[in-house]
């Protein structure tokens, strides 16, 4: 199987170009990803160090109220995206895969610091640490540090609201990695 | 000429019955005025959570949203425009007609209350001669949405504040209730347009006596407490509740209950400002032609909203300064304290009203 | 009480108590069926009044586990270290959290991380790791090949 | 599914707090019983931060494994650090150079103020004030801008190694923090005015979580939690390491045994810390910054105990050493932890804004207890 015919007979649930009309319903999309990326409430939800520089980049000096993001809602259901700051364990894995599902879509997901990227610091040796949020449930955007400065989730936020305007959707980004791979 | 929101209703008016059928032509305005009112409430959404958000802002030296379009403006816009097109999520243990119905009855409420009220100079929907009874008696029908929203979740947490709710908004009702009859006694009409035209000389606020100060001091926090706002959020009480009553709800139907909290503080402000602060009325001292004169210039909506506007702000200040009352505490001050000082308050009122002290 | 007379003291409540060497506080050996008696003793005792538990642990010396325990009085100022041997396939020890109610909690993750059963306590469970776990993961002979990545 | 039929029987509510829940301050997942809003019962169940650090440090040299304890108590983070040291050097048997001592109860007293300032705007937006959290953190962000320029990071900064400290302070640093010093004092007086002297804050503190004398000491609890039971417990007093037996402070203490004597006990450490930083500013002795030690640490074979003072309370590092690179068992004393244990005695008969209260007051730590 050539690419060629790869690509025409695209994998299942791949975006199909529509044959006409796509005018308005391409701007009305437009709109709504402003508004998405716009208006990015986060989830009150920190385990460990980095939770304390997430209260940073709310506090008057790096100030994400800025951007729209002050809104941080403690119910999952109102919330946009979910900041994981700091290490998700063995028991806590579930809770969080909860909290993902009962969030209301479109939702999106930040790895904020080493620990939920990868388990930074407690990756070997350890017993109850998730090497990686990633195994629990999706990431749209890593933040690396230990724990990141705020300027650092305040860029991951920035991130996560460009890949919104561009309309990547994760499962987009997937298949093309897929279809290229091929 | 001058602007007059009411020489635009008049000149609606007239042309609707020059060109058609009275029928008609009513049918048409109640269409107008719904429309209006739904307008108004949209507005009202986007610009008083964008003010909550730039007053919390600036008590917290912080700058507040400045990002999405010039100043920041667009920010609310955006936040409705998601909200809309976020998915809404039913639980599924939730009763799912009341779950999907109280939203809706928190709004209609809210709604309603906006009848009597004057905008402008006679700019008012239904000048009806029981107003003041009106907005008491409706006002707490949005406590019933509260609960139904608190019990039709399936959650406890949404449980505990629904019934937090009802027990705050049924007792401050009372306290409410006999501040605004201060006002009734000194007027001795319930309507909400003959209150604003007794206020001609002076609002009640100057020209009522201490009876009218302790009365409007006892409104403020008795609406504070009726629209769920801190210091008496406890309905709400992120720190406690996640999110109380609203914990279950997600896109549009918060968007409802996010948008009629704003509203019903709207509203409040705008029976304040109406009772107390003379309404629409211009701010007239006793004989000074001239300064009244020049008062009158200044268009009567400018002042209806310009007061209305004070009043919300003063209580976005006490949402960001105090903290949250305890529930027994709560109820204490509303039972041991406000109802007591309000009754002697009437008793006072009475007496000064039977006197003809007032000017 | 200086570290003599504490040392003498504690002799005088058990004749099985024996004495290590050097360390920072005074260590005392106990059997661990004498354990609850003993610390009883030394929280009631006037002239002992261990009040406070600072820190109760458990180490596993792969033949056997060590409980040990940090008591210090504050009316005396002294401290004292106890320790008592336990049989490392069948850890068992009387409960010291109605002395001690610091030790509740402490007891449970001893039990949730090593395995020791306290006798009578009032609700031994796991408290840091889920219910279904298997092993108690501070043994030093404890293996995950899922979780645990050796460098 | 036991829940549930307890609460058939009993007719009493049982709700989960947690593990995600504002008011826990981390993953504390807290089961509570209530009748109506009053609480009959709370079971704590931790765990959901527990990231293994004790196993992780027996693999680790002595060197590094005072690193992950940063990461414990974030928010007494050198505290951590130190006691680590602390209990190495024990081990080696090493004095440390005067000027190290001066760096380290400095840095001690710095975090501890941080952590002091965190935890007043965490407790009053608990109890529903939002606006005081912002004004702590714009003091905090002085002292962190302080601390990255001398240890290099913001939070979790690892500076204290056996043997002294890591690198030379900064140049800026005296000149940088006498400038907090008279920020901060006079933006006290601020605090006093936003939230001490409100009165529904006095109230929302007053006659709740009380705790007696003999209980909270059965309890374990150390700290500001034991000091506003009216126990002096105070580890720079009563067993001094560094300077601290040479330093005027006083350590305060109040009788009531509720969260207001816990708040004011707090408020005053805030100054008592400032106190100690104003002693030293001035007299940080010239010399080196960290005393000669072997690349390769090993401790003898023994057993070593180090306390110290926390912003939350004892700290205990208790190392058991073979003789070989790494320690054979490590157990951290968290304060936390015993104070957690009291929770369930404080909040019984409160409300349920109470027991955010007590929480409040209480400053856990999550990863602190579960380690």
């Amino acid at each position: 199987m050539d690419v060629k015919d790869n690509q025409q007979h695209a994998f299942p649930g791949d975006v199909h170009p529509t044959a006409s009309g796509g005018i308005l319903v391409s701007k009305l999309d437009d709109v709504i990803n402003w508004a998405r990326s716009n208006s990015l409430w986060p989830l009150v939800f920190g385990t460990s160090c980095c939770a304390i520089e997430m209260m940073s980049t709310a506090s008057a000096k790096y100030d994400w109220s800025r951007f729209g993001f002050e809104v941080a809602r403690a119910t999952p259901r109102q919330a946009d995206v979910i900041i994981i700051a700091g290490t998700i364990v063995n028991k806590m894995a579930p809770v969080l895969k909860r909290l993902y599902d009962q969030m209301a879509d479109p939702k999106y997901v930040i790895a904020m610091g080493a620990c939920a990227t990868s388990g930074g610091p407690f990756f070997y040796n350890t017993y109850s640490v998730v090497k990686g949020a990633d195994h629990v449930i999706p990431v749209d955007v890593y933040v690396a540090g230990c724990p990141p400065r705020p300027e650092a989730l305040l860029h991951a936020l920035i991130t996560l609201q460009a890949k919104i305007k561009a309309g990547d959707k994760r499962e987009k980004i997937v298949i093309e990695k897929f279809v290229d791979s091929n | 000429m001058e602007f007059s929101l009411s020489a635009i209703a008049n000149q609606v008016d007239t042309w609707l019955h020059a060109n058609c059928a009275s029928w008609l032509a009513l049918t048409i305005e109640f269409v107008i005025v719904g429309l209006l009112c739904i307008a108004l409430f949209a507005v009202l959404g986007l610009v008083l959570i964008m003010m909550e958000r730039k007053v919390s802002a600036y008590m917290q030296l912080r700058l507040g949203p400045n990002r999405v379009g010039p100043k920041g403006m667009f920010q609310t816009l955006a936040d409705t425009l998601k909200l809309l097109v976020k998915e809404g999520l039913t639980p599924n243990g939730a009763d799912k007609f009341l779950f999907n119905l109280a939203p809706f009855i928190v709004m209609i409420a809210a709604m309603l209350v906006l009848a009597p009220i004057g905008f402008a100079k006679d700019f008012v929907i239904w000048d009806i001669n029981i107003g003041v009874l009106y907005i008491s008696a409706i006002s707490s029908i949005g406590v019933i949405g509260i609960l139904m929203a608190g019990w039709a979740s399936n959650n406890k947490y949404s449980l505990l504040g629904a019934m937090r709710s009802g027990a705050q908004i049924v007792s401050y009702e009372l306290s409410a209730g006999l501040s605004i009859l201060t006002i009734v006694i000194f007027t001795q009409d319930m309507s909400m347009g003959q209150i604003v035209a007794s206020q001609a000389d002076g609002w009640w606020i100057w020209k009522g006596h201490i009876p009218v100060i302790i009365s409007f001091i006892i409104f403020l926090i008795a609406v504070t407490a009726e629209t769920n706002r801190a210091p008496f959020d406890l309905a709400e009480a992120e720190s406690e509740l996640t999110a109380g009553f609203h914990t279950e709800y997600s896109g549009m139907k918060f968007a409802l209950f996010f948008l009629a909290e704003y509203v019903n503080i709207f509203i409040v402000c705008a029976v304040g400002a109406t009772l107390f602060l003379g309404g629409w009325m211009p701010l007239h001292i006793g004989n000074w032609a001239d300064f009244n004169r020049i008062m009158d210039y200044i268009p009567s909506s400018v002042w209806f909203f310009g007061k209305t506007f004070f009043l919300i702000f003063v209580i976005m200040w006490f949402r960001w300064t105090f903290p949250r009352l305890r529930i027994d505490q709560l109820l204490n001050l509303e039972w041991k304290y406000l109802l007591p000082i309000s009754m002697f308050n009437l008793l006072l009122a009475t007496f000064i009203a039977i006197q003809g002290w007032y000017l | 009480m200086n570290r003599e007379e504490l040392q003498s003291a504690i002799t005088a409540l058990n004749a099985d108590i024996t004495f290590e060497e050097g360390g920072e506080y005074l260590t005392a050996n106990i059997p661990a069926d004498a354990c609850r008696d003993i610390m009883q003793a030394l929280h009631n005792l006037p002239a002992f009044e261990m009040d406070y538990m600072f820190c109760l642990t458990c180490v596993d010396w792969k033949t056997h586990l060590t409980m040990v325990y940090h008591l210090e009085s504050r009316k005396h100022a002294h401290a004292v270290v106890i320790k008592s041997k336990l049989d490392r396939e069948n850890p068992e020890i009387e409960t010291l959290s109605d002395i001690w109610r610091t030790a509740e909690f402490l007891e449970r993750e001893v039990y949730d991380l090593f395995g020791v059963r306290f006798i009578h306590h009032s609700d031994l469970r796991r408290l840091l790791l889920t219910d279904d776990w298997e092993g108690y993961p501070l043994r030093k002979d404890y293996e995950d090949p899922i979780n645990m990545i050796k460098l | 599914m036991l829940q549930e039929v307890a609460q058939k029987e009993t007719g009493d509510l049982v709700i989960n707090v947690g593990p995600q829940h504002p008011s826990t301050h981390g993953v504390l997942h807290l089961v509570i019983t209530l009748n109506g809003e009053t609480i009959k019962k709370v079971e704590p169940h931790l765990g959901y931060i527990h990231r293994s650090i004790e196993k992780m440090c027996e693999s680790l040299s002595y060197r590094q494994f005072i690193y992950s304890t940063s990461r414990m108590d974030y928010l007494s983070a050198h505290i951590n650090n130190h006691a680590c040291a602390l209990a190495v050097e024990k081990g080696l048997q090493i004095e440390i150079p005067e000027r190290a001592q001066v760096i380290r109860v400095l840095m001690d007293e710095l975090t501890r103020l941080a952590s002091h300032q965190l935890w007043w705007g965490a407790l009053a937006m608990d109890v529903g004030a939002i606006t005081p959290f912002f004004h702590a953190f714009r003091e905090r962000e002085v002292l962190n801008d302080i601390m990255e320029e001398t240890c290099g990071a913001r939070l979790t900064m690892n500076y204290m190694v056996p043997g002294g400290v890591m690198f030379d302070l900064h140049p800026n640093f005296q000149s940088r923090v006498k400038d907090f010093i008279t920020l901060f004092k006079s933006k006290l007086p601020e605090y006093d005015e936003l939230v001490t002297g409100n009165v529904i804050f006095q109230n929302r503190m007053k006659q709740v979580g009380f705790i007696s004398a003999e209980d909270a000491v059965s309890y374990g609890c150390t700290g500001p939690t034991l000091r506003g039971s009216g126990v002096s417990c105070d580890i720079r007093k009563h067993h001094p390491y560094e300077l601290y037996d040479k330093l005027q402070f006083t350590e305060p203490l109040e009788t009531g045994g509720d969260c207001w004597a816990r708040y004011l006990v707090r408020m005053e450490e805030m100054r008592q810390s400032l106190h100690i930083v104003e002693q030293l500013i001035d007299n940080i002795p010239e010399g080196e910054f960290q005393a000669k030690t072997k690349a390769v640490l090993k401790l003898p074979k023994g057993e070593f105990y180090s306390r110290v003072e926390t912003a939350r309370g004892e700290l205990g590092v208790y190392i058991v050493s073979e003789g070989g690179l790494t320690p054979y068992r490590i157990k951290f004393r968290s304060p936390g932890f015993s104070n957690l244990s009291a929770l369930d005695h404080m909040a019984r008969g409160q409300k349920i804004g109470d027991l955010v209260a007590i929480m409040g007051t209480l400053d856990l730590v999550i990863p602190d207890i579960d380690r």
